[in-house]
């Protein structure tokens, strides 16, 4: 049955609300409103002001409060209305949230779901479309998880408020209202392992959240050109799975990763190191990566253009030195511009 | 908003000692009602020693702008509904604070503006398409704010509280007697950031002007979520700060009550906190359902309090503006939408190579070569299309 | 600290007009003056109703343990000139306010620590070799916070004070008449989680007890560098929280006043403000040198203030301490002052290893990858040592 | 003559509020105190309570306030105290610093200075060794430098004050107190610009600030293992410099990266990516990356088996295929244990 993402993230919500009463759900207009993308439609109706609601309009306030209500044994789950908007509590992520059950030898622990509408595509102005998992991904102590399909939309926001540890849920907003058919409660791979979408034999296309479908369209339109791409959804960047990515690019022996994400010192880094690392005697060609600009992210009318889009993505694949010729753009020269 | 059981237990103790010494709190205190200088009906109440009427003179062009104002807001939620912008928050309902505040302060000023703002920044003489540019989406800031001595609109919340406080601080060490106007919403000030910057502002004694517009909802949530003070002009004590509270659809009040902390300010007392009540009478966005999080008996109480018909009340009882004068400031208010609506509908040009000359004053090596990047994907599609 | 000239000048009309209607912020405003129940000299002044002094039991007890918090803190100093502990935030002078407040809360209540407060949480009757894990350096948290129901010493500042917020409204969520005690300095009211912390409190009405333990510097920089409010407690208002500040210095007092505030917040009625004026006596660590800040004199007239000196003159007075006690209870800070020294003088040992275990629940692939590398490591160093 | 890092700053300071009105320089305790490191020690006896000064204790409000004073004209040096008490500003540093040039079409620009002592080995509590550098190399709009050497802690921070742009300057808190002759004012290489601080020919080993020493004494050890080992110290991680690291391994022929953050999605991700990007028909062996584990900042006695040292970086340069044998670690089943 066709279902969007956000329909499976409020259902999961609502499963979790009804399946543990130590779940509770807030952050700023998730209550009345249901939030201003509806995630959480309809949960205080049926759950009661007092396990969804409204606070004061203030983001480190709200994920401080969550370790709290975490440390007198709730499981919080909370949602920074957008991305950049998370910033302000950046602090209590990295200081406490992150160390608290490390600085006590497992004594305390902060089971809090932290859910960030993240990355573009949708129009929006201004701090309201930056890709922050690298952020997040970098800071020991997060699991770091996105979605990339309907079902794991469900799956992974029901494991992430079960699972003992703190998790940053990064929703792709651009992908909310893409609908697919899904039957809830669906249960998919857990934490810590990636999955193939598509099957292929000449390269590999890395990818997580927004970036999929666009290598999924990639990899189809290559076809034409004569290239079978298969194609890899992380899923959780933290933990992560070497393993299913590094058999599919010793397989294929070329790899591109992609993501929404500015690029330098991005998720794709770590994951093209991870990769040449360990395939290192089966890859034909580097590992490259297609990222966003190194750029604030742009006004509206230029998203398109920031966005690494599937031109961008066939030109990546169209340089994996299928002729065995180095890549001339990377001329030291060239760089040295 | 009430004060709390034990509060009142509390009383007595307190009142019995209250007298001696005198509380270092009760200047800084704001009047326990807000200062309203109209009623609801536009009828002018008692003057007042500490916020004298201003000129007449300043009250027709207050007029003029909130009509003009109003008429900017009504367009561009038109624009929006034309598939003109991207998305519009409307400040109608909240005329008199938008046009009073930057009535308040001189074009040599700075005013830091939230998104709330555009009403606020056309009143200031900023142009319509360079406010609507952000909304428009063809690039951030439309306007040069070092021109204009007013900041970006601000979409973090409650930031722009601490550039405005150094903003100040830097303008006075420079020796420029210039005042900083700095919008919030009600919402916001729960944010760590209003706190730090108002207690900068207030250590250093920087002329700032906090002007809090309360309309009683961030987006859905209403203020009781907010805050449990008494009111939000309750927390200037707590930096030291004198604070006022005004009746923010009484625009002779907020012009008077501004004008007022605008002098404190600038004659070197340090900030100043004004919070206007007031209502916003459109959904947060054109893109929110306000019908989720209240409902008409409310709105329409609100209507009653329209600030510029209270004014055009007022202003037409004493005899300073007839209905020709009426007529005329509406005939510029539709010669101004017309004109506005031309100028939207040209689609706007935008160079995407021009997304790598502003990320720094000189792009890095990384950016030149990503800028080649897409300089030559540019070029590949135009190659299509001549091919097709 | 002092009120603006203008101010003064806007008093007039406020107080003509302060009558009416009753104002709001009286019942949550402090009083003028710090509460005082022993001078200086540590005589009795008049008795308060609002603040009945508490039994003479509890204030033995409150004695015998500012005594040996107080031999405790001189043992830490010494430990760390010896080199056993990297570092010692020393609470030297703050006595009365580090044991008062944890006398006021119940076992069953959570306690929000800073650096600063090692002598509260041995007071509080944590184990001190568990406190100073931390300062020792073999891992972070030495005690188990869910077992002594004391969270972590905090030293990102004023972050606790979020987290108490929604520990204490957790409590409450699930049916426990937890309080939650929260210390902060006065430096660290400056930083946005002190107003996000406070203002959740009061708006969920949590059961949270603020207690800003105002010792005049944040480091170097002086409380005239945090604020320009009369004092930090006319913050509370802001908030709508009642706030109080007390003479931090008069351990009667400050266990008057907070008994009264815990007692607040578990009736129900939110949160509760606390400002004690005290004095650190040592330097901000050993590490600091504060004669680059403040001057002998200053420091000399707060030795004439001390806590415990005023105290036990009291206790002299009413005949409840006599040689005989005092000389006990002595012993007994000696006592466990050795056996401190002991215990301190063992070198802890710490499986490297195990800085793998507490990262996750489960460690990650990439973790067990890198715990075989540095188990590899260790292997190969033990090899060649067994060669040597 | 022999110098401090700790000196040299202080001097580059001190040079730069002489030589140029608009530079402010204020935090916690750079008043009177002269900052707990003393790196701010006798300014403001020297120029004024005006000129540099203690603010109200609040990070946010620091960086907000330096936006402000900038935005008035004049160039404000901000000291955060530790690395991770920077966090409480991550909004105003990458909403408005990173942004405010290019929101404006260059209209506003916000040349400020963000020092930041970072980085550990110096036996500090928790929250006070963070290596928190690939927060900022992701955001675009911040420039992000760090010194190793005396004269480039001058050269560095002058630079970084007449530089148009934000700086965040990271200070390697291990070396503040290392010395070394330097004549000061001295001027090194500007902001772009890798150095290769000791040539060789077996192999390139690229570091950045704190680990910029490790380099060099695990290259002197190598010489009796009998390899030759060229050392690179990054200076400037953005703007990067891809023309001198990429000739070196192109030499070379293989490649470590060293740095003390967290090794997953850091900066050394980042270089190792843009390496096997660039330099693949080149290398005998996958770029290796010898980084801080993937846990939060241990206490001071184990600080040691986190930080990454010189039988570390041996152990990397063995691995590094000499005899064209591919690394065991990495066979599947290993990673995916
Ligand atoms: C730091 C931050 N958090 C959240 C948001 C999303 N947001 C935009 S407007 C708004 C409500 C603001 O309410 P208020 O301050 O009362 O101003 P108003 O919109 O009513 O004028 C919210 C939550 C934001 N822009 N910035
Ligand atoms: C967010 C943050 N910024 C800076 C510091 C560094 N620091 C530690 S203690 C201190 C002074 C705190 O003063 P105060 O709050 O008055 O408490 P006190 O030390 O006087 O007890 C500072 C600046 C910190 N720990 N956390
Ligand atoms: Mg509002
Ligand atoms: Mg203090």
């Amino acid at each position: 049955m066709a279902t969007t993402m956000a329909k499976a993230l409020n259902t999961a919500l609502a499963d979790a609300l009804a399946a543990d009463e130590r779940v509770v759900v807030f952050g700023e207009d998730v209550g009345q409103l249901g939030g201003v993308f509806r995630i959480t439609d309809g949960l205080q109706a049926r759950f009661g002001e007092n396990r969804c609601f409204d606070t004061p309009l203030a983001e480190a306030g709200i994920v401080g409060f969550a370790v709290g209500l975490a440390m007198s044994g709730l499981r919080p789950v909370v949602e920074m209305q957008f991305d950049a908007f998370a910033y302000p509590a950046f602090e209590q992520i990295a200081s406490h949230v992150a160390k608290l059950r490390n600085r006590t030898r497992g004594a305390l622990s902060v089971p809090i779901v932290i859910r960030v509408p993240y990355a573009g595509g949708i129009g929006g102005v201004e701090h309201h479309c930056d890709s922050s998992e690298a952020y997040y991904a970098h800071t020991p102590g997060l699991k770091v998880v996105t979605p990339a399909t309907v079902a794991d939309a469900y799956s992974l926001l029901r494991e992430a408020i079960e699972d003992p540890d703190p998790v940053v849920f990064m929703e792709p907003k651009k992908l909310y209202f893409a609908s697919a058919d899904a039957e809830l409660p669906a249960r998919t791979e857990p934490f810590g392992r990636a999955v193939v979408r598509r099957p292929g034999r000449d390269a590999t296309l890395v990818a997580y959240g927004p970036a999929v479908p666009v290598a999924l369209e990639a990899a189809e339109a290559a076809r034409e050109e004569g290239w079978d791409l298969e194609v890899v959804d992380v899923r959780t960047i933290v933990p992560f799975d070497d393993a299913t990515i590094t058999a599919s690019v010793r397989r294929t022996g070329r790899c591109v990763v992609i993501q929404e994400a500015p690029g330098f010192a991005g998720v794709g880094a770590e994951i093209a190191a991870r990769v040449q690392e360990r395939c290192f005697h089966a890859l034909h060609a580097p590992v490259l990566r297609v990222a966003g600009l190194d750029i604030p992210y742009p006004a509206p009318m230029l998203e398109h253009t920031h966005l690494p889009g599937v031109d961008r993505v066939l030109d990546a694949v169209a340089r994996l030195q299928w002729d065995d010729q180095p890549d001339p753009r990377w001329s030291v020269q060239g760089s040295a511009a | 908003m009430t004060t709390t059981p034990q509060a009142v237990r509390r009383a007595s103790p307190r009142t019995r000692r209250a007298a001696t010494p005198p509380d270092p709190a009760r200047p800084l205190l704001p009047d326990v009602e807000p200062v309203r200088l109209l009623d609801q009906s536009g009828t002018p109440l008692p003057a007042r020693t500490d916020y004298p009427e201003p000129p007449v003179e300043a009250l027709r062009e207050l007029y003029r702008r909130m009509v003009l104002g109003r008429r900017f807001d009504t367009q561009a939620t038109a624009l929006t509904k034309q598939g003109r912008l991207a998305v519009y928050p409307s400040s109608r309902g909240q005329e008199a604070c938008q046009v009073a505040a930057v009535l308040a302060v001189r074009d040599t000023d700075w005013v830091f503006p939230t998104y709330r703002e555009s009403m606020a920044l056309v009143a200031r003489g900023i142009d319509p398409v360079e406010v609507l540019t952000l909304l428009r989406g063809d690039w951030h800031c439309g306007y040069d704010p070092a021109a204009v001595r007013t900041a970006p609109q601000c979409t973090p919340l409650a930031t722009q509280c601490v550039h405005a406080a150094g903003l100040a601080h830097g303008e006075a060490y420079q020796g420029r007697d210039t005042v900083a106007l700095a919008f919030i919403g009600d919402g916001a000030t729960s944010e760590g950031d209003f706190h730090e910057g108002i207690n900068f502002a207030a250590v250093f004694k920087a002329p700032v002007v906090y002007f809090v517009q309360n309309n009683r909802y961030a987006i859905s949530v209403p203020l009781s979520r907010q805050t449990a003070a008494p009111s939000l002009a309750y927390k200037g004590v707590g930096y030291g700060v004198p604070s006022e509270q005004v009746d923010g659809n009484d625009p002779v009040a907020v012009l008077a009550v501004l004008t007022r902390a605008v002098a404190h300010a600038r004659a070197g007392n340090g900030p100043f906190l004004v919070e206007a009540h007031t209502y916003r009478m459109e959904p947060h966005t054109n893109a929110d359902d306000a019908t989720r999080y209240r409902d008409g008996a409310e709105v329409d109480a609100w209507r009653d309090r329209d600030p510029v018909t209270r004014l055009e009340t007022y202003l037409r009882a004493r005899g300073v503006l007839d209905d020709a004068a009426v007529a005329d400031i509406a005939e510029q208010a539709e010669t101004y939408a017309a004109d506005l609506r031309t100028r939207m509908n040209e689609q706007p040009t935008v160079d995407p190579l021009s997304l790598f000359d502003h990320v720094y004053a000189e792009p890095t090596p990384q950016l030149i070569e990503q800028r080649e990047q897409v300089r030559a994907e540019l070029a590949a599609a135009r190659d299509e299309e001549g091919d097709a």
